[in-house]
């Protein structure tokens, strides 16, 4: 194929994935979408092929078998719970990918005797690969392990830890240094390459599990501006354009969960956040004697009488895994007339869109699911709310301007607006930001203190008896 | 040089396509937008393929080998995921 | 040809910037929109100077001047009456 | 400057003309967008001038002096009113440079004695420019003719139209042809630009004055597409970008309108609308003794009495200019307590937008402007409708399905919603559509028969003596 050819169809290629995030706004397209982008993949990946610069395939197609059966197994068969963690191994394997391509370039470079030098080009890509390449790769696992509880979710706060932190990027910028000025080895590549590798653990190993979502998301912005990068060592189109979509896409998702969290990325990346417990004495003069509970029978009776129901799900639901429970509520409750809704806080559960998936996951329509800013104005027309396993993102404390709350100033969804709000955790112990919830003692509230599986479980059974 | 604004021109303006696209997308399906757009990334396997098709020593080889798994990986699994995610969203 | 499809990814992409940050504003300013749209596509004065640059003779300095002056034209009434029509919008 | 510097800057420009289109989006920032823009415009110009090509500067400056000159006191001197036929006056005298550049081009190379051929991208290039240049020329002053009322807005329908028409337009590719097969003088192109030309003027002269705004916008469209393929030849990513950007501009905006009119774009450029006079045996029919007349001093009273007045502003008070008349009407109102606001039809005027335009210049603050879908639900609180010469935007017969109405399907401002409604125009004549309008005859409808402008004042007058 002529060059031009080939570059008009890598355009192809790159306006498919633009079509394909297009897409991706609206729940009715967003499948089609997807394999929008897949076709876009396709293509890019025929017309490489097809190439003239390709001569030797036997590599290639042991590698395209052994990496679709890798990922297609790991993708079909984790559970949706699981998706957080899988993006992260993906995408961390996606960035290994680039810094070993770009390694064996130059080792063939070097291996090539007639060779004795390298393009600036080449070695200044090649410490970029490295660098962001590696980070991502370490950097993902240990998200990955964190979040699939193969190590300590909570942050890992070692002594000193910027100090060796800033010793490690220092010596990654040396050595970035030594194979862009002179090099003359693969030797420098290799040592910044371990060098970033261990830089990627220690710098994700301080963040608690409940901030990896956010890191997840600052990596794939990253693996995103490296492929970027890449496409323009080869000048490849198609590599410069998905790159940079990936680099907006990863961006903005950052910045709504920073924004949503009320929180800045510094404060995620550096602060070690997770590991404060709230004062019991501060929640004692909250709670103090006024919180009032209540028994799954009583919630059945309180929601069958209700005429307007609104489920805030919240972090607690995904732990246990209530979202089935939660279905055949939804549809008993609704054969007996009543108007069953969900309320969608931008950041409950753990990540963006988190109970969309696994609402959705377990067969609830996405017309019910309703964003925050849509339901609020509503709560004041609403009998019951039931709030299961959420907890900042109905925290009444939100809408102080007290700088010492965490989350003052994040919007929050208005349940105590409603006439009667049924919680439905195990005990009185803090969410995420580590505070207690006055809604847990507000007048019009009554708690359900129980595993929010059983909890709901428990409610169905006593639906079924009345 | 030429060549390198060319470039610079598309990452500016793909980056403004990104933002604006990305920004429409609502948090109803902010997960799958970030499951597919890593799938995206993966394009990484083209840069891998034309390093791996010209294979030399054996260590090129098991690099080469190496890379475009990996990305395969990525492409493949990230594409299924957010397949099977979006396949859960559906009307009454 | 090469040059021709880096032109052409130019194009493409800004045709979809273009869509993409229209739609976006509202009916409320689409008469400035209108106008301010004009005075950008002004953008031919580039090519004009470019041609009235090299004047040799009688006719193509004719020619050259005019062009350039009825695309200075376009450039600066569009962006006047852009700015006059956007200098009476405010709130109370 | 070195080449890639050059391009550097051009792309700069680009960026500046899209943040300027951003900034567009929010009547807040739109002023200070423009100017971005121009500042844009400035640095590609002032690259140009530094750019190695140019070698003298007697004519440029001399063009850019002129041209300065003239832009600068059309455009101070046009009252705010007249702004649609001034864009089109612009964009006529951009699109009519644009031809003329390639035209110097092309005589130069004929004039050069040692180049006997023509490039082959000049050459297609100079057919585009050429066509598109010239229709966009005559096309744009014949609409400025129509809408300044130099020559009669309504539609001229020559005899065998489409058939001059047709053969003008094989006559335009015959001699563009010729132009890029045997380019051996540059007489096919001068033929090219008067057949072209012609055909501007032909094509526009049998369409309505009211379809003017359309016509405009589907020229700037194509001079924006211009400007795309002139940098195409010029290799100018600043001509490209900004090009492909004014073409999406103008194509959405051509888009939107004929969405709200309901009418195809074929439609309104071939069908001669505006021509249909309403049979009186229709009106008769739908009005038949059942309307009722008002003066300005009952009107005076019902304004006074409400707590809530929407304004609805049409076609004809722009004609009769009576939007400083409403500014005081409102004021006065507000004075006595009563809240006013504007209700605003994508469609109302003759161009998008155009009623906001002239209330913004009468001093009325945006935030009472609301556009259709927001103030629909509001209707049934609002004590009297004030409706100043509209007429289809307020048009119930919209909402029946009946395909001989021409308006069908045309969401519409649901103002018979409204406790009362006064209707101010100076008869029972038809609006654009040439329809009557049930809703003249509806039961809490009452007419006000004058010029808008005088009933304004008149009504001024009776609330100043209560
Ligand atoms: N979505 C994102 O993108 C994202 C990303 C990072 C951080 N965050 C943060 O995460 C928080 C999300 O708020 P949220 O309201 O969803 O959750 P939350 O505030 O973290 O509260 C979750 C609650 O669920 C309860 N819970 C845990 N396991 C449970 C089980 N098995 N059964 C019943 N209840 C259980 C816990 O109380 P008990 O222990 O008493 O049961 C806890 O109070 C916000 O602070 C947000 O800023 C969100
Ligand atoms: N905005 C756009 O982009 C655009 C573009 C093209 C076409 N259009 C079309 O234009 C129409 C706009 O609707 P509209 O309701 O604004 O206007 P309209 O339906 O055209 O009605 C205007 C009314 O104003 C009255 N009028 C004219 N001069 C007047 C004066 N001096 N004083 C008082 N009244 C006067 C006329 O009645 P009298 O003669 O009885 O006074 C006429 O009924 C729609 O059909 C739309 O599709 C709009």
């Amino acid at each position: 194929m002529s060059p031009a050819l080939v570059n008009l169809l890598y355009l192809a290629a790159a306006v498919l994935f633009i079509v394909s995030l297009k897409m991706m706004t609206h729940p009715r397209t967003a499948s089609n979408g997807n394999l929008v982008g897949a076709l876009g993949m396709l293509l890019a990946v025929v017309v490489t092929l097809f190439d003239k610069r390709i001569v030797s395939f036997e590599v290639i197609i042991a590698g395209l078998i052994a990496g679709s059966l890798f990922g297609a197994v790991v993708a079909w068969r984790a559970p949706m719970t699981a998706m957080p963690q899988l993006v992260a191994v993906f995408n961390g394997l996606g960035g290994g990918a680039s810094a070993l391509a770009v390694g064996a370039s130059l080792e063939e470079t070097f291996s090539n005797a007639a060779v004795k030098t390298v393009s600036l080009q080449l070695s200044l890509s090649a410490a970029a690969a490295a660098l962001v390449g590696a980070v991502t790769l370490t950097g993902s696992f240990v998200a990955y392990a964190k979040l699939q509880g193969l190590i300590d979710e909570r942050p890992v706060l070692l002594p000193a830890r910027h100090l060796i932190n800033g010793a490690l990027a220092a010596g990654c910028v040396a050595l970035s240094y030594w194979l862009v000025v002179s090099p003359d080895s693969a030797l420098a590549f290799w040592l910044l390459i371990a060098a970033s590798g261990v830089l990627g653990v220690l710098v994700v190993i301080p963040i608690g599990g409940a901030d990896m979502p956010v890191v997840i998301s600052l990596l794939n912005c990253y693996s995103g501006i490296a492929a970027a990068a890449y496409g323009w060592v080869l000048n490849n189109n198609a590599l410069i354009i998905a790159g940079s979509l990936v680099g907006a896409a990863g961006f903005i998702l950052t910045a709504i969960m920073s924004k949503a969290m009320n929180r800045s990325l510094t404060n995620i990346m550096f602060a070690g956040l997770g590991t404060v417990a709230a004062g019991a004495a501060e929640s004692d003069k909250v709670y103090a004697g006024r919180v009032k509970s209540t028994s799954p029978d009583e919630a059945a009776i309180l929601l069958s009488a209700a005429r307007k129901v609104v489920v805030v799900p919240g972090y607690g639901m995904a732990v246990a895994q209530a979202q089935f429970g939660v279905h055949d509520l939804m549809k008993k409750l609704e054969e007996r007339g009543v108007d069953v809704q969900f309320a969608i806080h931008p950041v409950a559960g753990r990540m963006p869109g988190h109970m969309n998936v696994l609402l959705a996951d377990a067969g609830i329509p996405y017309d019910k699911l309703k964003e925050m800013d849509e339901i609020n104005p509503m709560f004041r027309q609403v009998d019951v709310v039931l709030v299961i396993g959420a907890n900042d993102v109905v925290n009444p404390l939100a809408r102080q301007n007290d700088p010492s709350v965490p989350i003052a100033g994040m919007p929050i969804l208005d349940v105590d607006q409603a006439r009667s709000v049924i919680i439905v955790k195990r005990s009185l112990s803090p969410g995420f930001a580590g505070i207690p919830n006055p809604l847990f003692a507000a007048d019009n509230a009554l708690m359900l203190f129980a595993d929010a599986n059983k909890a709901v479980l428990d409610i169905l059974t006593a639906l079924k008896e009345q | 040089m030429e060549e390198s604004v060319a470039a610079l021109t598309a990452f500016v303006l793909a980056l403004f396509v990104g933002y604006e696209v990305i920004t429409k997308v609502p948090p109803l399906l902010h997960t799958p937008l970030m499951s597919g757009a890593n799938a995206i990334s993966g394009i990484t396997l083209v840069g891998t393929l034309i390093t791996a098709g010209m294979k030399l020593t054996l260590l090129t080889t098991i690099l080469g080998f190496l890379a475009v798994a990996m990305a395969t990986a990525n492409v493949v699994g990230g594409f299924l995921i957010t397949h099977r995610m979006l396949q859960k969203f559906h009307r009454k």
